[in-house]
């Protein structure tokens, strides 16, 4: 599968289906079948399709697995009763989020009210066409992928907002205005570590980030520039520490305190979707993405689908590590994460972007890369 | 005067209703113990979708079963029974098992426990919220003050029953229920829920 | 500290506005006084006697008349002493000690809310603990409670 | 932003029970507050008026739900004085037993629910979870997990179960190694002394003007614990130390709430240490004689008394987990209380709120809110 | 984390950010190792706090923070009542501080002395303990049930018979029990108004009235001498159980608490 994309299998299965009826059905109706527009169409329905799905599921899975792990930490079992040890727990959820009333308060902004979360979930699904999970696996060739990503991923503070103004509650309107805010000043260190990355892969390429990695991880080298990366990323996430936006103690439930229902659920699958697309991320660009160490034996990577096996490993190890810190650590303030945010991690991405720069100037990354990384 | 007689040694009984003593489980069963209950339920819906009883009979069981099994009750707290309810949420009973998460927002849940006495001040911000919460939304009167005044019911300011404000699915009887008596109002409230017809 | 030193240390300044001084069980004592008083005493007890904790203020209704009970804690004598007035039942007003404890705040609202006794000079004196405009005053031995065979719950069967 | 008030309950996840705090804001800083209570005002104080004297207790349990303990203890000394009575020796241990164990479970109480104020997610379940433990051994001896009627008029309603204090020293060991953990979480975390250090200031002496007491005054540096200063019960034969800090801030009340956890401990130690030599009777010989069964028959027309028993006024102070508690009971010789007057200290803790709120952010209101410890049960009464 | 780092934690904030980040993180990575396998939590259906296998243990084992020993009996919970034994004394309606308990009437009492036993409003009840301490005969006593949620309202009041099903499942029952204080006021009688009505032989329930016959005193000139029968009653200490009952139907309210010389 290593050589096909995604789009490419999915129009190759969509190309012979359709080829096969038509010569079935035959005449003008068999020939309308054979029409290359339809295929194309049909075949980008499949790819969505396809994203969508794995892109939900994994989601699921990950407030699951969220919901598990938190147990542990908290000395309990977690959701544990619908479904074996809770599998289900999520889709019932769902479901029953789906069937809820959406009660819409009389002085919220109609348009508003609506547009927010919609375009909130679709905005962080659509990152999904843009991330490879294993080599191939993504809409296609695209030489921007990273940048891509990046930029839809930060349009949700847009959205935030718009949500939270329209929904006219006090506690909205100031969880959303702290969403804008953090979201906008970690939206820089994020970025600039992402450019020391992109300075040492020389390519905006996704895959070509990782295939980079090869021969070591990023994460070595990029000490510096991991932990700025996975600090804005917990900001932009909104999640423990930095989950001021919805900080629950005095904020009711931040911005989405006045919706129910499906919209709701429209904010909490957008979270996850953006926790995950953060993991992935992370996943990519500092730790080798789908590859494995080479001294790894061959029989771990030769079977099928093996890279995406190796990627929703790390991705969930990943994940679990911010499930981790959100066990632990207690919410910052609002002041203080943005004078950290600007004062401390901005300098620090700055020195990351510098020592990668240090770095491929004087060609002395694979040095760095046989020390202290798994993927010597 | 006062002192303690000797106790008797300790037996216990079977038990009606409390189920055979487990023994210490396996890890792999005791996640599944409620797990198999599902089966049963699925072969209802199958039943019902081979008899072809129409998509009500179907579907009703689907969200029925949606719907018990991810309550969101309101977290606030009214008095005494409000450390109890946050008991049941702790570690040792943990109501999250039966995907009971507590939320702050009105709007995002289904489920009202009110955990202590409401006095006249606080009953139109009860029925406010009540109000806010959409349907389908149930009520349970944790303890003895939501359930009847309770031992303060004969005080100018109680409200002797929150049935007399909002209507009322489950009442819990305790001063304060233990946290088991609180999740088997919500075990008894899922029993509601799955032969609720719509 | 003893009612004798109480006694002692006040009466010069107070003259006859101080009633007496009872020993008290598990207090320094109970000063009784006449609440014209009122203001003059406070300042004696913070300022001279180094009273400087207010720990509450009590109403209690005796049908004709009414008390007002302050306890004050000395950390410098480490001992509680008891203030004592009483107020005529149809003119029950005394000035009010928020000036000189700012603590008495809350606690005169809660005794004018429930006994009605009327603090003269409190800045904030409305409803507490009851909504506001409750017009009674449930502390008064007037004021009855519910009998409980009245509140016998109608069972809604849902 | 212009300024603007925000009502902050009486449902909010901040308030930790009903009320209301009302708070005015200039973007996200505090002008003016205004503490809104009442919401779960059960009138307590008229309730006692129509029962009998050990009825009551069953009102001092609900009415300050995380210390019952400690308010029994409180209304049991002011009635005792009241109607003249004195407990034997082995009862006033065991109320000392009581309320140490009592403040172990408030402050575990509040542990867990100041934790989660900030944010911190697991220590809120260990709170939880370790303050089981301490209800655990209430219900073992008193036969209730919060409610648990075990005080009377002159003693205690019965002795401590065979066993017990060997389980009891098991949970104190437990607890101290969880206290360790408890630091390790909030202590040893950046981000928590970043959140509190200097927050909620609340200095000495505005603290003692505004009657602001307990674990906050002694976090102010100011040096008053009833059960040092004015022993009641056994503490006048225990030795433990008085918690104190001067940060007045929030991690001082952290710290003083903590160390008195430990000096709890301490004095739990020793108290089962003296249990177990010292067997004895646990309710007076000597009680008026309506009080001297272990039933209490009121309301029965017809309960004659021909003889008329002396009147009283009893006064009692107690070292409630929250701070200095107070009792008034007037006792005019019949079957119920006269007049029974309470004083909560959280009642005047909040009455301080403007003090230590104003000037900080509308995030920093949930830690030093929790950093009070506001039981709504017992300001409204 | 041994004592004396901990201490050092407390002494010395601010230094080294980052190891104060990692130790509440490493603190919360030893609980997740411990509770991997078996949390503290008890899968409450499932598993139940009276089962022998937590109650044997004490109340910390293995580490694990479950467990309430072996006293958990104390636990009061739903009345039993053993109606073959209840006397009908009423005491426990009496002791009652929320009036949740009211004597009804069930079969197998003559008609002069009909059965009365209680029912109690699990909705007004706040488990105080004070009937069953109360109860002179021991036939209410408060078990460890406690699973009382109903959808309907009236379910939650409980007939005496209902309370005898519970009684029936011999669940355990408090064991402390409370003994009787040995100078307990007694009736006493004041001669000079009784005008022996029986009243309060009648109605005693454990029938420790009798009446005797006293002799009637000499009149003397002049004086009017009251209109009685000429019998009064005497209260056997022994029998008695001080519910006072006597005491209220004496229609002249010549009996009384007080201490017998």
């Amino acid at each position: 599968m290593s050589s096909a994309t995604l789009y490419s299998v999915s129009f190759a299965l969509v190309h012979d289906v359709l080829f096969a009826l038509g010569r079935a059905v035959g005449g003008p109706v068999g020939a309308a079948l054979r029409n290359s527009g339809l295929i194309t169409g049909l075949a980008l329905l499949v790819f969505a399709g396809i994203l969508l799905i794995a892109s939900l599921l994994n989601t699921i899975v990950l407030i699951w697995y969220e919901r598990k792990l938190l147990g542990r930490f908290m000395d309990r079992r977690g959701a544990m009763h619908v479904g074996y040890a809770g599998l289900l727990q999520n889709f019932a959820d769902g479901l029953k989020l789906f069937r809820k009333n959406t009660v819409r308060p009389r002085e919220a902004d109609g348009l508003g009210f609506y547009f927010g979360p919609t375009a909130y979930v679709v905005t962080s699904i659509v990152i999904f066409g843009v991330l490879p999970i294993s080599s191939g696996w993504n809409a296609g060739a695209l030489p921007l992928t990273l940048l891509l990503a990046l930029t839809i991923f930060s349009f949700a503070p847009l959205f935030i907002f718009v949500s939270a103004w329209s929904s006219n509650n006090k506690y909205s309107l100031m969880g959303g205005l702290r969403s804008a805010a953090q979201m906008i000043a970690y939206e820089v260190p994020l970025l600039l570590a992402v450019v020391a990355v992109v300075v040492v892969a020389g390519s905006f390429d996704l895959t070509t980030i990782v295939y980079e990695q090869q021969n070591y991880w990023f994460w070595g080298p990029l000490v510096v520039a991991l932990i700025v990366f996975v600090a804005a990323m917990l900001a932009e996430m909104e999640r423990i520490p930095f989950d001021l936006p919805e900080a629950e103690a005095e904020l009711v439930e931040g911005w989405n305190t006045e919706y129910g229902g499906m919209l709701f659920a429209f904010f909490m699958l957008a979270d996850y979707l953006r926790a995950l697309v953060g993991s992935i991320l992370v996943v990519l660009l500092f730790l080798g993405g789908w590859t494995l160490p080479t001294w790894v034996p061959s029989a771990a990577t030769s079977f099928p689908l093996a890279g995406i096996l190796w990627f929703m490993v790390k991705t969930y190890i990943v994940f679990g590590l911010f499930v981790w810190v959100r066990a632990s650590l207690p919410r910052v303030r609002t002041d203080q994460l943005l004078r950290v945010g600007w004062n401390r991690m901005i300098p620090l991405a700055l020195l990351s972007v510098f020592l990668a720069a240090a770095l491929v100037t004087v060609r002395c990354v694979p040095v760095f890369g046989c020390v202290p990384s798994l993927g010597g | 005067m006062g002192r303690l007689s000797a106790p008797e040694p300790i037996v216990l009984p079977a038990r009606a209703g409390a189920g055979p003593t487990v023994p210490a489980v396996p890890f792999v069963e005791i996640e599944a113990v409620r797990a198999k209950e599902f089966v049963p339920a699925a072969k209802e819906a199958l039943t019902a979708l081979v008899a072809e009883q129409g998509q009500d009979k179907l579907i009703r069981p689907v969200f029925n079963w949606a719907g018990r099994n991810s309550l969101f009750p309101l977290h606030w707290g009214l008095a005494c029974c409000a450390i109890e309810f946050a008991a049941a949420f702790g570690a040792r009973w943990d109501a999250e098992r039966f995907g009971v998460v507590p939320r702050s927002s009105p709007r995002q849940c289904d489920l009202m426990i009110v955990n202590g006495t409401v006095t006249w001040k606080v009953a139109h911000k009860l029925i406010t919220l009540y109000e806010q919460m959409p349907e389908p939304k149930w009520v349970i009167a944790m303890g003895n003050c939501a359930t009847g005044g309770g031992p303060f019911r004969t005080a100018y300011s109680v409200v002797p029953g929150v049935d007399k404000l909002v209507p009322v699915d489950i009442y819990i009887a305790g001063c304060p229920p233990r946290p088991e008596a609180m999740l088997d109002g919500i075990l008894q409230l899922e029993r509601l829920i799955r032969d609720r017809k719509e | 500290m003893g009612p004798e030193d109480l006694q002692r240390g006040l009466a010069s300044r107070l003259g006859a506005g101080l009633l007496g001084v009872d020993a008290f069980d598990g207090t320094a004592g109970r000063i009784r006084f006449d609440r014209s008083v009122a203001l003059e005493l406070f300042r004696a007890m913070r300022e001279e006697l180094g009273f400087g904790h207010l720990s509450t203020v009590a109403g209690i209704d005796w049908v004709d008349r009414r008390e007002v009970v302050y306890v004050l804690w000395s950390d410098r004598a480490l001992q509680y002493v008891l203030l004592s007035t009483f107020l005529p039942a149809d003119d029950p007003k005394v000035e009010s000690a928020s000036g000189v404890w700012p603590s008495a705040n809350w606690h005169e609202r809660e005794a004018w809310e429930m006994v009605d006794i009327t603090f003269d000079h409190h800045p904030d004196l409305r409803h507490l603990l009851m909504p506001d405009g409750y017009a009674f005053h449930p502390l008064l031995r007037s004021f009855k409670l519910h009998e409980p065979e009245s509140l016998e719950v109608k069972v809604r069967h849902v | 932003m212009s300024e603007m008030w925000i009502n902050m309950g009486p449902q909010h996840p901040m308030t930790h029970g009903l009320w209301n705090l009302r708070v005015r804001l200039d973007g996200e800083l505090i002008l003016d507050v205004d503490p809104e209570m009442g919401y779960l005002h059960r009138g307590i104080e008229k309730i006692s008026e129509d029962r009998h004297y050990n009825e009551v207790i069953t009102l001092m349990d609900r009415c300050c739900y995380v210390a019952g303990m400690a308010w029994e203890h409180l209304y049991i000394l002011g009635a005792e004085r009241a109607l003249h009575v004195t407990p034997p020796e082995r009862a006033e241990y065991l109320r000392v037993l009581c309320d140490e164990f009592q403040r172990l479970g408030s402050h575990l109480m509040w542990y867990a629910a100041f934790v989660q104020d900030l944010g911190l997610m697991s220590p809120f379940l260990y709170g939880m979870r370790d303050r089981d433990l301490v209800l655990d051994l209430f219900q073992s001896y008193t036969g209730a997990r919060m409610t648990y009627e075990y005080m009377r008029v002159g003693g205690v309603r019965n002795d401590l179960p065979p066993g017990f204090t060997q389980q009891a020293r098991k949970v104190l060991d437990w607890l101290t190694d969880r206290f360790r953990e408890y630091d390790q979480l909030c202590l040893g975390s950046t981000i928590f002394r970043k959140r509190c250090d200097g927050l909620g200031v609340l200095k000495g002496p505005d603290a003692v003007r505004n009657g602001v007491t307990g674990p906050m005054l002694r976090a102010a540096g100011v040096k008053r614990d009833l059960r040092k200063d004015r022993p009641y019960a056994a503490y006048d034969r225990l030795e433990f130390d008085v918690a104190l800090a001067d940060g007045a801030d929030v991690t001082a009340r952290y710290l003083v709430r903590m160390e008195e956890m430990r000096q709890s401990v301490r004095l739990l130690r020793q108290v089962l240490d003296w249990l177990d030599g010292h067997p004895g009777p646990v309710v007076a010989d000597r009680l008026p004689r309506w009080l001297g069964a272990p039933y209490a028959p009121v309301g029965a027309e017809g309960y004659l008394l021909k003889r008329q028993y002396p009147k009283g006024v009893g006064f009692a102070a107690v070292e409630e987990p929250h701070g200095e508690a107070l009792a008034y009971v007037v006792n005019e010789g019949g079957e119920h209380p006269y007049r029974v007057k309470f004083r909560s200290p959280v009642f005047a803790n909040l009455s301080a709120a403007r003090t230590y709120l104003v000037g900080y952010h509308v995030a920093d209101i949930p830690p030093i809110m929790g950093s009070v410890d506001v039981c709504v049960g017992e300001v409204d009464r | 984390m041994t004592g004396p780092e901990a201490e050092t934690a407390t002494e010395k904030p601010g230094d080294h950010p980052i190891a104060f980040v990692a130790r509440p993180m490493a603190t919360a990575a030893r609980q997740f190792a411990k509770s991997l396998l078996r949390p503290s939590t008890i899968v409450y259906p499932y598993e139940r706090l009276e089962d022998p296998r937590f109650r044997a243990e004490v109340a910390v084992a293995a580490g694990k923070p479950i467990g309430v020993g072996p006293v958990w009996d104390n636990y009061r919970g739903v009345h039993a009542l053993n109606i073959a034994t209840c006397i009908s004394c009423n005491l426990c309606a009496f002791s009652c501080p929320d009036l949740c308990i009211e004597m009804v009437t069930v079969p197998g009492g003559d008609p002069k002395h009909p059965k009365k036993c209680p029912q109690i409003d699990y909705g007004k009840c706040s488990y105080c303990g004070f009937c069953s301490d109360a109860c002179p005969e021991g036939c209410l006593t408060m078990t460890t049930r406690y699973e009382l949620a109903t959808p309907k309202r009236a379910e939650m009041i409980y007939s005496p018979q209902k309370l005898l099903e519970v009684f029936e499942q011999k669940l355990p029952m408090n064991p402390i029990r409370l003994e009787r204080p040995e100078n307990e006021d007694a009736v006493l009688l004041d001669p000079p108004l009784c005008i022996g009505c029986n009243a309060c032989a009648r109605d005693c329930p454990t029938q420790c009235i009798t009446m005797l016959d006293v002799p009637r005193p000499d009149a003397k000139a002049g004086a009017k001498l009251p209109k009685r029968i000429w019998k009064e009653p005497v209260v056997n200490d022994s029998d008695c159980v001080r519910c006072g009952t006597c005491i209220s139907v004496c229609p002249k309210e010549c009996l009384f608490w007080g201490a017998r010389p």
